[in-house]
């Protein structure tokens, strides 16, 4: 039979003795099934799946259980790889925080300096290329971020990149100095910084490659990376408004591994993929003037 | 029993202007989502979608996810909080300006977030991913969005406090003690999410840190993961135990279960958000195993919810002379939006459920993490069983704001069929390729590699899916639209919600309030969550430079 | 002509009994076909879990 | 039958165990899997410099691809980076344990195998590490499936499946798809 609701506006509440009554079994039946959820969840956790698992990889007790709280590396149940490698790094660049406050330290007294005595000569004063006809052989570095000015300047430093002009000037430079010359001419240019977005154009299957790669081949968009803020690799150039020339000799020089500074070649394969007349187009492509 | 007498005569709903508010603009940006999405599907299929670009396919996902998943439920949530407080405890709201302040702030962040996102700044997805960074303002957008729901929790914790105070003793109705146990669970939330963007992705974001922890982001996010589906979950659970009773004509099964239901949604949804990391190498093995047991008994208050609801049916079609085992699901009013909705809900929700079992299960969640299994999963919960209770809701709330009543609820049963056909025929398919391995977030598949060669119709199919759901928005904009241009007026200013079998008379202060649940919820988040956080700490992890995309 | 999306009244599809004396008959029989219905329901939820576990999960073999 | 609340709560307590039958049985499962097959989620508290990552020992340029290192075991090191896998097309020996190790230099990837469940994220920061066997041979689909910026949809790599008997490592205990397999 079911209960005769009562009219509950009239009805006084409990007193606070039945009250208290009526709450502490679900106090303690609540907290007895949380802590027993936990002790039980925890228990086959870090107890006895490791234990299970130990055999396989030949492990006391101790380190099993260590590695399943992750306080080791490595899985319980299978041997940990052992490294027998050593290191032959494409390019030595490193971004460690000291570098790092430096490029993001922008236009400094010590930057222009050096801008002004070293690179102006050729790269301008706002990192416009000096050298126009027929088309310019030095590079533009105006629009480019710290990060890409650097990790050229560090690599021909280093002789992770060779060139006959800047080998030499990079190697008179100190670390430190060439962050902040990048820093400078990252700053000093901000106006170009947005040259990566400008339209472009070219043939559809040209824009196509440049806007969207080709999944087939397995070929990234070039502008999911080569525009400033595009989420790609911090050390990527901007490549829009670069001479047609200079784009098309380090494709080529990319594809043809002669250039191999590109970590973990990146641009080797990129470049590898694409056909000469590709690499020929693309560069028109990203051609302009600033 | 007679209905409880009404402490107020309410002419009109206090806050009817306010609720529309909120949910008009949760629906405008659902629909939009909606066609967004359609487009995705087109952009992933073999055939030739315009605009395809991969910069235009992430700021389209972006903008899908975010509206979705942070605006469209906000907002709803929101409106129909204030609905429920004003109609369950029958008292008008503590602040009505503080509501419509918090309302303003949620626009603002919402233009600010999607500006960012349509001007291609801030294609991240709703999910983030540190070290990539958008723009600031997008992140700052979604602050505000957040604020302003944290201005919604207060105001709700304090209409149930105030009405507490003024009926000692009694039962906090059940439609309002839900509603304020998802502000509570939200404000626990969202604790997560707003330390990853306040201490480390908008200080990044803005060029002040050069580096990030990543581990430390993933873990914050993964805190706020899991529940804010549970967020987005309760109107429709909510609907299912106070709604969805009377609309079948019957009472719900127990009132006590549906208690129980919110309360341990609160405390299981927490502590749980590993088991989004699972295939990542930074928690230990046996942190996720504990997530995933705990991840386990948050199933049961689902489990709890089907058989209270069903029960609940069971008692309404009996009562409407429904015989036998099986007699009374046919006996139930089906012709009524909000019995239809919760039938359908149900449904894909066990189609969402089993997914998700999976999904849990520890190692086994390496069979389809990342694949467009995962997809499924959540559109069925998300986009299945939540949303089309939002609009049996709406269905069901709207004359009462409106004054007026459906002049046919042939065209609303219709926009409920195809949004579950809709759903049906787009997931399906996500199932089946997620299985095979088809991964998530890419902008396009080259159909020409023979490993997924046989992929391409299959997406076809549930692009087919997502043409019938954009359909099916589009009707039900239609529908509430000629409900205010053409709705039959006399419609009453107010609902009732469903009672109980036996309507608690006098309940333990655990079922009447969060003070024990608070307590528990710290204790467990402290377990699951203190060295997984305090790791990063203790022995901090590389950073990560921040690449910046916007 | 109105059809209301929701019931206005507590009573609205009441037979003639009593509401009650229909609720204490349906509470008679309930929740034996609630029982049936869920158990059908979370049993084939259990086939679907263990069928991808045995046929999809343990045959792709071990990671770790 | 349940006409008093009593009875309510108890027919809901007979619910609440079956619900803890099934979820025993699915713990079961997972404990068996885990236990006797060695199923565990691709945990690994490694760290490694994303910063300096291209100078490190074992993760230099030369030193990436299949290997059967001087203990024996056959371990695949592979760069996921943006938008692309470092080497893009790896050899595997059939019915042999593997482990293949990746991290990443830039931001978050993961990769799935197809068919398979090889399947891990890969952060900046940690190495990532998944122990397999393989049984099906021929060439298996390895793509990014976290979103890791605008060319993602490109970046995937091969895995190639050879039987144990046409696995032969060089004299360095090098495997590589263009020279072998």
């Amino acid at each position: 039979m079911a209960k005769t609701p009562r009219k509950r506006d009239t009805r006084p509440a409990g007193t606070a003795a039945e009250q208290s009554a009526l709450d502490r079994p679900w106090r303690i039946r609540a907290a007895g099934v949380v802590a027993s959820a936990v002790l039980v969840g925890g228990l086959i956790g870090f107890v006895i799946i490791p234990a299970g698992q130990k055999e396989n990889a030949h492990l006391s007790m101790g380190h099993a259980m260590a590695r399943a709280a992750g306080l080791e590396a490595g899985s319980p149940a299978v041997p940990q790889p052992v490294n027998t490698a050593t290191s032959v790094p494409v390019s030595t660049v490193s971004w460690d925080p000291a570098i790092m406050r430096i490029l993001a330290s922008g236009n400094t007294a010590r930057g222009a300096q050096i801008a002004a005595q070293t690179c102006a000569a050729c790269h301008g004063d706002k990192g416009l290329s000096q050298s126009m006809a027929p088309g310019p052989i030095f590079p533009s570095l105006a629009g480019q971020s710290p990060y890409a000015i650097y990790k050229q300047l560090h690599d021909f430093r280093s002789g992770a990149r060779v060139n006959q002009q800047m080998t030499p000037i990079a190697q008179m430079l100190q670390v430190e100095d060439l962050a902040a010359v990048a820093a400078y001419y990252s700053a000093a240019s901000k106006e170009y910084a947005a040259i990566g977005r400008r339209e472009l154009l070219g043939d559809p299957d040209i824009e196509r490659l440049a806007n969207e790669g080709d999944s087939h081949r397995r070929l990234p968009a070039c502008l999911a990376c080569h525009v400033n803020n595009a989420g790609g690799p911090i050390e990527t150039p901007v490549i829009t408004g670069q001479g047609k020339d200079y784009i098309l000799a380090q494709l080529n020089a990319f594809a043809s591994g002669q250039r191999k500074n590109d970590v973990y070649g990146r641009m080797r394969d990129v470049a590898g993929k694409l056909t000469p007349a590709e690499r020929a187009a693309l560069a028109r492509y990203f051609e302009g003037t600033l | 029993m007679a209905a409880r007498p009404r402490r107020r005569d309410a002419a009109a709903l206090e806050t009817g202007r306010l609720v529309m508010a909120h949910i008009w603009v949760a629906i405008a940006v659902f629909a939009l989502a909606c066609l967004l999405g359609v487009w995705q599907m087109w952009a992933r299929s073999p055939l030739n979608a315009p605009y395809h670009t991969a910069a235009n396919y992430f700021r389209s996902v972006t903008l899908h996810g975010v509206s979705m998943g942070y605006v469209l439920t906000t907002f709803f949530i929101m409106g129909f909080g204030y609905y429920v407080a004003e109609t369950s405890l029958r008292r008008p709201l503590p602040s009505l300006a503080l509501a419509w302040g918090s309302f303003w702030l949620g626009i603002v962040g919402t233009l600010m977030a999607a500006l960012s996102v349509v001007s291609g700044n801030a294609s991240v997805l709703f999910t983030f991913y540190p070290p990539l960074t958008a723009t600031p303002w997008f992140y700052i957008g979604l602050v505000l969005v957040v604020v302003a729901s944290w201005i919604w929790c207060l105001i709700m914790i304090f209409a149930m406090r105030t009405w507490k105070a003024e009926n000692p003793g009694e039962p906090v109705p059940l439609a309002m003690f839900a509603t304020v146990a998802n502000a509570v669970m939200w404000l626990w939330t969202t604790v997560g999410v707003a330390a990853e963007l306040l201490f480390q992705v908008i200080p990044a974001a803005f060029g002040w840190t050069q580096t990030v922890d990543v581990g430390l982001s993933r873990t914050l996010f993964s805190w706020t993961l899991h529940a804010i589906v549970y967020f987005w979950l309760f109107p429709s659970y909510i609907a299912f135990y106070t709604m969805f009773p009377r609309a079948a004509g019957g009472r719900l099964y127990s009132d006590t279960m549906g208690r129980l239901a919110f309360v341990l949604f609160i405390i299981y949804s927490l502590p749980v958000g590993l088991h989004h990391l699972f295939m990542d190498p930074e928690h230990s093995n046996g942190f996720k195993f504990l997530q995933m047991f705990l991840t386990a008994l948050v199933s049961v208050p689902t489990f709890l919810t089907i058989f209270t609801i069903t029960a609940s049916a069971e008692v309404a079609g009996r009562m409407r002379g429904g015989k036998g085992l099986f007699g009374w699901i046919g006996a139930l009013p089906w012709e009524r939006p909000m019995v239809l909705a919760t039938g359908l809900a149900f449904f894909m929700l066990f189609w969402g459920g089993g997914g998700g079992l999976i999904n849990m299960s520890y190692g086994m969640n390496a069979m389809i993490h990342n694949t467009s299994w995962v997809t499924a999963h959540f559109h069925l919960i998300f986009g299945g069983t939540v949303v089309i209770m939002y609009q049996a809701i709406c269905y069901s709330i709207w004359p009462s704001i409106t004054r007026r009543d459906f002049a046919s609820l042939k065209p609303l049963r219709l926009q409920l069929w195809l949004w579950f056909i809709g759903m049906m025929v787009m997931t399906l398919p996500w199932h089946w390729l997620g299985l095979q391995g088809q991964w998530r977030r890419v902008a396009a598949f080259d159909y020409s590699n023979p490993l997924i060669h046989s992929w391409g119709p299959w997406v076809i199919v549930s692009l087919v899916g997502g043409i019938i759901l954009a359909l099916s928005a589009l009707l039900f904009i239609y529908n509430l639209a000629m409900l205010h241009r053409r709705g039959v007026a006399g419609a009453p200013a107010s609902i009732e919600y469903a009672q109980a079998v036996h309507p608690p008379e006098r309940v333990p202060s655990s079922l009447n309030g969060f003070g024990l649940w608070n307590i528990i919820v710290a204790v467990l988040m402290l377990l699951a969550y203190g060295w997984p956080i305090a790791q990063f700490f203790v022995s901090p992890p590389p950073q990560a430079v921040v690449h910046r995309l916007g | 002509m109105a059809e209301p999306s929701y019931p206005a009244g507590p009573h609205d599809y009441s037979s003639g009994k009593a509401e009650l004396e229909q609720l204490e008959a349906a509470m008679d029989e309930t929740p034996r076909g609630a029982i049936v219905v869920s158990l059908i329901a979370v049993g084939l939820l259990m086939i679907g879990w263990l069928g991808l576990y045995f046929l999809v999960f343990i045959p792709r073999g071990s990671v770790g | 039958m349940a006409l008093s609340e009593e009875a309510v709560l108890k027919s809901e307590l007979r619910w609440a165990a079956i619900v803890a039958v099934i979820v025993g049985i699915i713990l079961i499962a997972i404990l068996y899997a885990a236990i006797a097959m060695h199923v565990n989620p691709p945990s690994n508290a490694e760290y490694i410099d994303p910063k300096t990552l291209h100078l490190s020992a074992e993760f230099t340029e030369s030193n990436l691809g299949t290997r059967v290192d001087p203990d024996g075991q056959v371990v695949a090191r592979v760069i996921a980076t943006q938008f692309e896998f470092v080497p893009n097309c790896f050899v595997l020996p059939a019915d042999r344990d593997v482990t293949i190790r990746l991290t990443s230099p830039d931001v978050i990837h993961g990769i799935l195998v197809t068919g398979t469940n090889v399947n891990t994220m890969i952060m900046p920061g940690w190495v990532s590490q998944v122990h397999t066997v393989f049984h099906k041979t021929g060439d298996l689909l390895m793509p990014c499936h976290e979103f890791c910026g605008l060319g993602h949809s490109q970046m995937m790599a091969t895995v190639r499946v050879v039987p144990p008997q046409d696995f032969h490592p060089g004299p360095d205990g090098r495997v590589s798809c263009d020279n072998r397999g």
